[in-house]
């Protein structure tokens, strides 16, 4: 590789008249991750401006064009599927960091959700934290106040005892470092953690993935967007200060987990909340006054696509000047300025006579600014240091990047099915809540905030206070003076989905109405987290490309778009890929709280129904795992009949005939009867005689889709039954669990052992 | 009443306690340490340190907070105590309040912290509703019920002080709450959360002014806050009535 | 320069639910001889002062912030950096 | 009977932001001389076994739980007892 020096840090690299094998070596020594394509298309561009770049421009090009930051695997696909779902109430789809869509006259909300998987692989603590505070800056950088955080994790199991490759860590070490990571950082900075799921399968062992959501709320006329639209707004830098660490976090976001992972340490940062927390009350108290021009977070890709793209956005240029940066360390090469991605860091686009106004409000949170630099008319990036410039290049060509399309297999699995023998229900059932997929997650919850900031009205847990079991979502109550209610959760069924991955798309579309519609909220909005392996595998791109066709065919039918998302790709190691996971954050709303829904029975006497219908289709279910059979027979969604019986059901909720409300997954019907019990302390008796005609052990754990269990008063069962067609399975009573099927009894355990069990499995293996 | 709410990073739960003052008809005003300047306290008539994790609880939950606030404005703190102004804290402010040796203030004002609030027992952060039981009337709890619930969000709540301390302060009665099982009885985890001894939830100092609690009365002020709202209709929040004690004094003020 | 390295620790008699998480993690991970594990913290602070300045500086810093005296006992070394 | 005493540190490069806002707490409160804060975490571990057998005994607890080798560096000092 051949250098000249300019300046001290900076470098010119003979690129014009490399060979292939030269650009090859250009590309590994600078750690640029780009392809062979992409380097050659670089050097024809500088052979046209006629001049050799600076080591500035490449990394510059390089971290543009990353797959994190040009999406360029996922777009064409993105675009067909996921993007552009009408729907009324979206104010901000798919352009700026994060979504916003209408709340009332008002406000809107704001939410995304993102992940943050190679790094909590690495460093569980600190990945995880960063995590939580790289989502919390999508969401304030809108201008809008984040109100909760949402937390979806994938591990192994945590007794796994099989063979750990070279720099993995055991799942138990990972799931416990991740959990401290978030409840450290979202505990600190104040924001409540509303809800997550704590998801366990084998396919994890190297490669665990933890996604992170937030969503926020704005008055409609205190919107910042993530643009500059007009040249000499100055560009300034608020909060933490420029270091090595965390550079080349995107690229290392765009390669295969391997060995030397270990030693990326300089992609590592533990996250400062205690410096995110004045910043947050910097940004909305400067937004408030109305001083903010447009605004974006400093995230993947650093300083260079922040610039980048805030301009490019609004159609100007911009003129840096790297040395005005704030560092942690002193001589930074002015490329370790651009690309590095230090945390808790924000631009802020201001006109220059609310300089002082802003600097006042930094002062008094004790926060550090630099202005450092400008827009320009000229769509142009022009980057100077001390006084030299260094970089010139048109904005097009750094943002815009490059797109595949990517060849894609889409494999076809067989339907197949066993017929196991009938089992011992009773120790069948208690094998069941003791699976970690079903267990209590409690001990991980409750470390967790959830209620700080006052707003959440349904929580996580639900039920007697001390007695609580598993809700399906949560709400919160953004404005004082209003009743009406967000409802937030978050889904993903990676085993349905790696039996077939449009149908598991679909079922976890269904699945996150499901949970909405339990608490009483009718389904708004998604935002869509893609986990996926390798896309240079055609197996890999098929299953991306087919969960992307399951969920725009779900969305448009509801008319729930998808208003944010994020893709992260190369879930990848030692040659194994993670299941196709993908994860939603599905937002709702409730038009009065006080009509809101939880899921622990109220009252011995009261009826019991199931709502929706039942199939023998256990491919994926927790029931066939703990048996040890094998069914590729996924359950099957029929996406207009979730639209059908969620607006029967939240008719039923309106009336307030719905004492409580369930959706039946993971374990099926008879889980869901537990939770319910346990956190209401109260047993129940069930006949499943009533349901459909099919072996009893499918009645009870077949986890069909769109079905809920409801408890409803005797005077409201007729009323309840004609609205939504719903079978009355039983009544709330005793203080066991207890169910036949006709005249043949099934089981009966007491709340008390199943509370045993529920809480123990999961806990004997953590902290 | 002018309530003063010491800010600063890392406090989070400010928004809370200045809405629950402001809706019992106080007047409540955000004062950021660091804007905090001589002279300032002696205009309020009631300061508030909220709970959150000052600046990251790093050290010790509260120390932070409470050697800076000693740093800038320790004499006029005592003159604000002696005066008898009502001085409360709850989690973290409660955490500060004992770092200042404000509390449990069983001879007045201590130059050193005589009790600590240690590592939960269960070495966890933890978000959980409690019961507790009224020990005693004060300012700050006349008007509260003798049984209520309210939430814990704490990592290091854990009361502890030398058996003199603890003697002393059950003497003169300074124990405002305790955590009680829900049937009454001396409660075991999680119904004590974090094993402090003698229950002890929430401490008044001998004069009857300076006041700390670890659950958040500020987050149960409405009764939608609540957990089990959807099984027990209730018109307002248990906490609520830690801040209608206080109405007593605003009233007194306005007489 | 003075590098101070100061270790604050919890009097004996005061319970330590750290150190008895930690053991308990480490007897379930199969070291079962583990019988006692105690968590401190450990500070290094680096000043920029004259050796007996500095060390009437670390005095105080432990009484104003590292410690509380109803809790925690402490070690303090001074060197020359 | 064995005490190992384990002091696990953050590998330089690694930023600290407790150390930091602990340097910062210092320099406000009156401390300018302060330059650095390091906080390390501090463990003092009793093994009920032979010399050879508890360090090797250590060496595994540090990597299977204490230590994760991307961000830590550590001392170890054992003594019988
Ligand atoms: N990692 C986590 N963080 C926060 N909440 C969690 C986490 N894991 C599970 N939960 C909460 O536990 C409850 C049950 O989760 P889950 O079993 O996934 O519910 P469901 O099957 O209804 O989606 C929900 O309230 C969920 O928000
Ligand atoms: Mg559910």
């Amino acid at each position: 590789m051949k250098l000249r020096k300019i300046t001290d840090g900076v470098y010119e690299v003979s690129i014009l008249n490399a060979t292939e094998e030269e650009l090859e070596e250009i590309n590994e020594t600078m750690g640029l991750a780009l392809s062979i394509e992409e380097m050659k298309k670089m050097q024809e561009f500088f052979r046209e401006m006629g001049r050799e770049p600076t080591d500035l421009e490449i990394h510059a090009i390089a971290q543009g064009w990353s797959e994190h930051c040009s999406y360029k695997s996922s777009k064409p696909v993105l675009r067909k599927y996921i993007f552009g779902i009408p729907s009324e109430h979206a104010m901000i789809v798919m352009q700026d960091d994060a979504g916003v869509v209408e709340f009332d006259d008002e406000y809107a909300y704001v939410f995304k959700i993102e992940s943050h998987n190679h790094p909590s692989a690495v460093e569980p603590y600190g990945g995880a934290a960063t995590g939580v505070g790289g989502i919390i800056r999508d969401v304030l950088n809108m201008g809008a106040k984040p109100m909760a955080l949402v937390d979806p994790l994938f591990f192994a199991p945590p007794n796994y005892d099989g063979k750990l490759n070279p720099g993995i860590k055991h799942p138990r070490f990972l799931l416990n470092g991740v959990v401290a990571g978030i409840r450290d950082y979202g505990n600190r900075v104040g924001i409540p953690t509303v809800a997550g799921m704590t998801y366990f399968h084998e396919d994890y062992v190297n490669n665990i993935l933890v996604n992170a959501g937030c969503l926020g709320v704005v008055r409609k006329d205190k919107i910042v967007r993530s643009m500059v639209d007009a040249p000499g707004i100055k560009l300034v830098m608020v909060g933490g200060r420029t270091g090595r660490d965390g550079i080349h976090g995107v690229n290392f976001a765009s390669k295969v987990l391997s060995e030397k992972s270990e030693e990326e340490k300089q992609a590592v940062q533990l996250g400062n909340p205690i410096l995110k927390e004045p910043l947050i009350h910097v940004v909305l108290e400067a937004n408030d006054m109305g001083i903010v021009y447009g605004m974006k977070d400093l995230g993947g890709g650093g300083l260079g696509s922040v610039v980048g793209e805030m301009c490019h956005a609004g159609g100007v240029g911009a003129e840096v000047h790297l040395d005005r940066v704030l560092l942690k360390e002193p001589n930074m090469a002015p490329w370790e300025i651009w690309v590095s991605e230090s945390q808790e860091r924000m631009l802020l686009a201001v006109k220059e006579e609310n300089l002082p106004a802003l600097e006042k409000l930094c002062k008094k949170w004790d926060v550090e600014m630099s202005v450092i630099g400008e827009s320009i008319s000229e769509r142009r990036l022009r980057i100077y240091w001390h006084g030299e410039k260094i970089l010139d290049m048109p904005l097009e060509f750094i943002t815009a990047g490059v797109e595949y399309d990517r060849p894609f297999k889409i494999k076809k699995v067989e339907r197949v099915q066993e017929l196991p023998p009938e089992p011992k229900y009773h120790n069948v059932f208690l094998r069941i809540l003791s699976d970690f997929n079903v267990a209590s997650k409690e001990w991980i919850i409750r470390q967790y905030d959830h209620e700080v900031q006052g707003r959440t009205v349904i929580k996580p847990m639900q039920g007697i206070i001390g007695f609580e079991s598993h809700g399906d979502a949560s709400i919160i109550k953004p404005v004082h003076s209003s009743w009406k209610g967000i409802a937030i959760t978050t889904v993903a069924n990676p085993h349905i989905a790696k039996l077939d991955p449009y149908m598991g798309a679909l079922y976890t579309v269904d699945e996150a109405v499901r949970n909405l519609v339990a608490v009483g909220a009718r389904p708004s909005s998604l935002s869509d987290g893609l986990n996926f392996g390798n896309p240079e595998r055609e197996e890999i791109m098929g299953e991306f490309v087919e969960s992307c066709r399951g969920l725009g065919d779900a969305a448009r039918v509801l008319g729930t778009p998808y208003v944010s998302g994020n893709v992260s790709f190369y879930n990848e190691a030692f040659g194994k890929n993670i299941p196709p996971t993908v994860v939603l954050m599905a937002v709702g709303i409730i038009d009065d709280i006080r009509a809101a829904v939880s899921s622990d029975f109220k009252r011995d006497g009261n009826h019991i129904y199931l709502v929706g219908s039942t199939a023998p289709d256990m491919g994926g279910s927790v029931y066939y795992r703990v048996l040890g059979a094998k069914s590729t027979v996924v359950p099957e969604v029929n996406i207009n009949k979730t639209k059908e019986l969620s607006e029967k059901l939240l008719k039923a909720m309106s009336r307030g005939l719905v004492r409580a409300c369930h959706d039946i997954s993971h374990g099926g019907l008879a889980v869901a009867l537990a939770e319910m019990s346990m956190g209401g302390d109260v047993g129940a008796e069930i006949d499943v005689g009533a349901m459909q005609h099919m072996r009893s052990d499918f009645k009870l754990f077949s986890e069909s889709p769109t079905r809920w269990i409801c408890e409803v008063s005797p005077e409201h069962g007729e009323e309840f039954a004609s609205l939504t067609g719903a079978v009355r399975i039983g009544t709330v009573s005793g203080d066991s669990l207890r169910i036949r099927d006709g005249a043949r009894w099934l089981f009966n355990v007491s709340v008390e052992k199943m509370r045993t069990v529920w809480r123990g499995a999961l806990r004997a293996h953590l902290g | 009443m002018k309530v003063a709410i010491l800010q600063m990073e890392g406090t989070n739960c400010e928004e809370e306690s200045y809405m629950a003052f402001k809706e019992i008809g106080a007047e409540p005003e955000y004062l950021h340490l660091n804007l905090l300047r001589p002279g300032m306290l002696e205009d309020y008539d009631m300061l508030f340190i909220p709970g959150g994790f000052s600046s990251g609880d790093y050290v010790r939950a509260g120390a932070i907070f409470a050697a800076r606030l000693k740093a800038k404005a320790w004499n006029e703190l005592r003159k604000f105590v002696e005066a008898e102004k009502p001085v409360m804290g709850v989690c973290n402010g409660f955490q500060v309040l004992i770092e200042l040796g404000l509390l449990p203030g069983t001879d007045g004002i201590s130059d050193v912290p005589e009790a600590a609030l240690a590592t939960n027992e269960s070495n966890r952060f933890e978000c959980r509703w409690v019961h507790l039981k009224k020990e005693r009337d004060s300012i700050f709890s006349a008007n509260v019920p003798d049984r209520i619930v309210l939430p814990v969000a704490h990592a290091e709540g854990r009361f502890i002080a030398s058996p003199r301390v603890i003697e002393e302060m059950e003497a003169q009665r300074q124990v405002v709450f305790r955590y009680i099982a829900p049937d009454g009885s001396k409660p075991d985890y999680p119904w004590n959360p974090n094993g402090s001894i003698n229950d002890i939830a929430a401490v008044v100092n001998s004069y009857g002014n300076v006041f700390g609690i670890m659950p958040h009365p500020e987050r149960a002020f409405f009764w939608y806050q609540h957990p089990d709202w959807t099984r027990i209709p209730r018109n307002r929040g248990d906490g609520y009535y830690v801040f209608e004690s206080l109405m007593r004094i605003i009233e007194a003020k306005n007489r | 320069m003075l590098k101070a390295t100061i270790v604050v620790k919890l009097k004996e008699g005061v319970d330590d639910p750290e150190g008895k998480t930690i053991k308990h993690s480490l007897n379930l991970l199969g070291f079962e001889p583990v019988v006692r594990v105690n968590v401190a913290r450990h500070y290094e602070i680096f000043i920029d002062a004259p050796r007996e300045e500095g060390e009437k500086m670390i005095e105080e810093m432990l009484r104003k912030l590292l410690i509380n005296p109803v809790i925690h006992e402490y070690e303090v070394r001074v060197e020359e950096i």
